[in-house]
């Protein structure tokens, strides 16, 4: 996902939604804030007027939202989704900050996933439409007027063909791209599928191993949601069994695959419910 | 150089360009400002439109570039015997909508977005050349990222990926949202329905 | 058709046509009289250099084609060797070595070798007349399929293609790219997640 979890995320770049609820009125990250310090009871908050306000102002100011900003959106839609879910769930009152955090994360992925997914459909749907008006109006093609020479110098000037040859080696055995600086975008470092390919490789063979074992040395949280969406992308494949002795309580992973790692390293890793 | 001469030149160099040709270009060549190239060429366009010509002077993927009045298109196609059998697959629109507006981004962002293995997609709208590598990740495994071309704003008549609709247009609404919600819920929170999500 | 909607087909029709347009086809396309559409193209001609227009509508070869004004011949020539340069780049050296050891090879397949667009580079090595379209590729979209010219045999002083140096080639197929981008990664499970959980 692009949009981290962090709560720098919450700080909107273009104009934040307002939304008017009976218990609170204001822009939306400052709801999703609220929220997280537990200044307003999200039990509290509907909802259905919080996505309406939130998508009134994405409308109302569409020349001044940035794409960064519009993802950011759909992060804080589905983060109140998902606090709110989980406060509406059953289960122990007294959740540390840390455990409760732990666990509305990895569905706020899914949701936030499943809207993105929608919204991406709909759109292939307008680029139809934008490419078949775009192909009413025909470009031309036909170049230069004949007379015009290029007055180039011999461009092979010096050009053996040896050099060619190795031309040839270098366009074909290394393909070096060209490297962007990325450090305006959040890249998952880390992949669902290389983190199943890498828990194939590694778990088979060793015993009961608690997610917060498997994931204690990860220092971001999105590696652990990988490492989470990875452990749930091998129970799903029947690879591994997950047990949990109680709600938020930590994840017991045990591996049942065959024993042969690499096999299961083969499994397409990217195919959990979207 | 006067208005009338900068605007021959442009319609001299444009025609016989093959892709768009940028203001920053013609500024360059006919040694004038790019801000007067510029507005020349919004001129020449909306003269067009006025003289009803069968061309038009269009803004595509940065720069102008001639191209048929879409109303003509029927004598067009009769006459290029167009081929319009590359369509694009709903999958690959999907992941060519997911490139567009996540660029750059990894195939295994891609498929994790998309829940399916994305490779075969990617590949063939990278073939197609809608979309190019565009750099690698940074960290393990180095992942190409991927982002589109002119290509892709050429063939949907967009000028910049400024121009592409406001993904925001197409999010589900506050009731898809609230399904969602709903569905998600784990079967042992039934006891918590009556939630007040709606009203 | 009136007056003003045959000029403009015909307009649309001459643009977007490469070769120069008989008379004849233009009036079997818009069903109407050679006459006719003969004289609407004299017409059109006529109101272009009225119009002191930066092209012409020029009868050439027995139809009508769009050619640049005479006397703008300096900015098109300045704009035809605008990337004029002494020396081939790297892009453009590697791009001529693939068509000349994988001819015929479409620009789909030149891009995906070279993992960036090759459009530009091989428009350029076209202009320069080292390579030029040998064909078309059956399939979608049927692509331009290009090779190397004799002109290209004789500056690099060889007599026929077998002369070429020979290469190790390691890459079969249109898949190049992917498979490139597949060996060049960690081998899989090798800490691939950089999470040492195994081990």
């Amino acid at each position: 996902m692009s949009a981290t979890l962090d709560s720098s995320a919450h700080a909107l770049s273009g104009p934040a939604p307002h939304v008017v609820t009976p218990v609170f009125e204001g822009p939306i990250d400052l709801l999703v804030h609220l929220v997280n310090c537990h200044e307003v009871d999200i039990v509290e908050v509907p909802l259905a007027p919080v996505v309406e306000g939130f998508v009134e102002v994405l409308r109302e100011h569409p020349e001044t939202v940035t794409l960064e900003a519009r993802s950011q959106f759909l992060l804080m839609a589905a983060i109140l989704l998902e606090i709110k879910s989980q406060r509406l769930l059953p289960g122990p009152d007294a959740v540390d900050d840390e455990e409760e955090l732990g666990g509305w994360e990895e569905r706020d992925l899914l949701i936030s996933r499943l809207l993105e997914c929608r919204a991406y459909s709909a759109v292939a749907d307008a680029f139809v439409v934008l490419s078949e008006r775009a192909a009413r109006s025909v470009a031309r093609e036909a170049g230069l007027d004949d007379g015009f020479v290029v007055h180039a110098p011999d461009l092979l000037e010096g050009v053996s063909p040896d050099r060619l040859a190795q031309a040839y080696r270098r366009a074909t055995a290394e393909r070096s791209l060209p490297r962007v600086d990325l450090s305006h975008v959040t890249v998952d470092t880390v992949t669902v599928s290389e983190t199943v390919r890498a828990l194939a490789a590694s778990l088979p063979g060793r015993a009961r191993v608690s997610f917060r074992q498997l994931t204690a040395h990860l220092v971001n949280r999105m590696e652990v949601i990988v490492h989470f969406l990875a452990v749930l992308e091998l129970c799903k494949l029947g690879k591994v069994v997950v047990a949990q002795a109680e709600r938020f309580g930590d994840l017991e992973i045990e591996w049942v695959g065959e024993e042969h790692p690499l096999a299961a390293a083969l499994v397409g890793a990217d195919e959990y419910e979207g | 150089m006067n208005d009338e001469d900068l605007a021959r030149a442009i319609e001299a160099v444009v025609l016989v360009a093959v892709e768009p040709v940028s203001p920053g270009l013609l500024a360059e060549l006919l040694e004038e400002p790019a801000e007067r190239v510029e507005a020349a060429c919004e001129r020449l366009a909306a003269s067009y439109g006025d003289e009803r010509r069968g061309f038009v002077l269009a803004r595509v993927a940065g720069g102008y570039r001639y191209q048929t009045h879409p109303d003509l298109a029927a004598y067009v196609e009769r006459f290029a015997n167009r081929d319009v059998s590359h369509r694009l697959s709903t999958a690959a629109l999907e992941t060519l909508a997911i490139v567009a507006y996540r660029q750059p981004v990894s195939r295994a962002q891609i498929a994790a977005l998309r829940g399916v293995n994305a490779d075969g997609v990617v590949r063939l709208l990278e073939q197609r050349g809608y979309i190019a590598a565009v750099g690698r990740a940074a960290g393990p495994g180095q992942p190409v990222l991927y982002g589109t071309t002119d290509l892709f704003l050429e063939r949907l008549g967009l000028d910049s990926l400024s121009q592409l609709p406001p993904v925001e247009d197409f999010l589900p609404g506050a009731d898809v949202a609230a399904e969602l919600e709903e569905s998600l819920r784990p079967p042992a929170g039934a006891g918590a329905s009556g939630d007040g999500t709606g009203d």
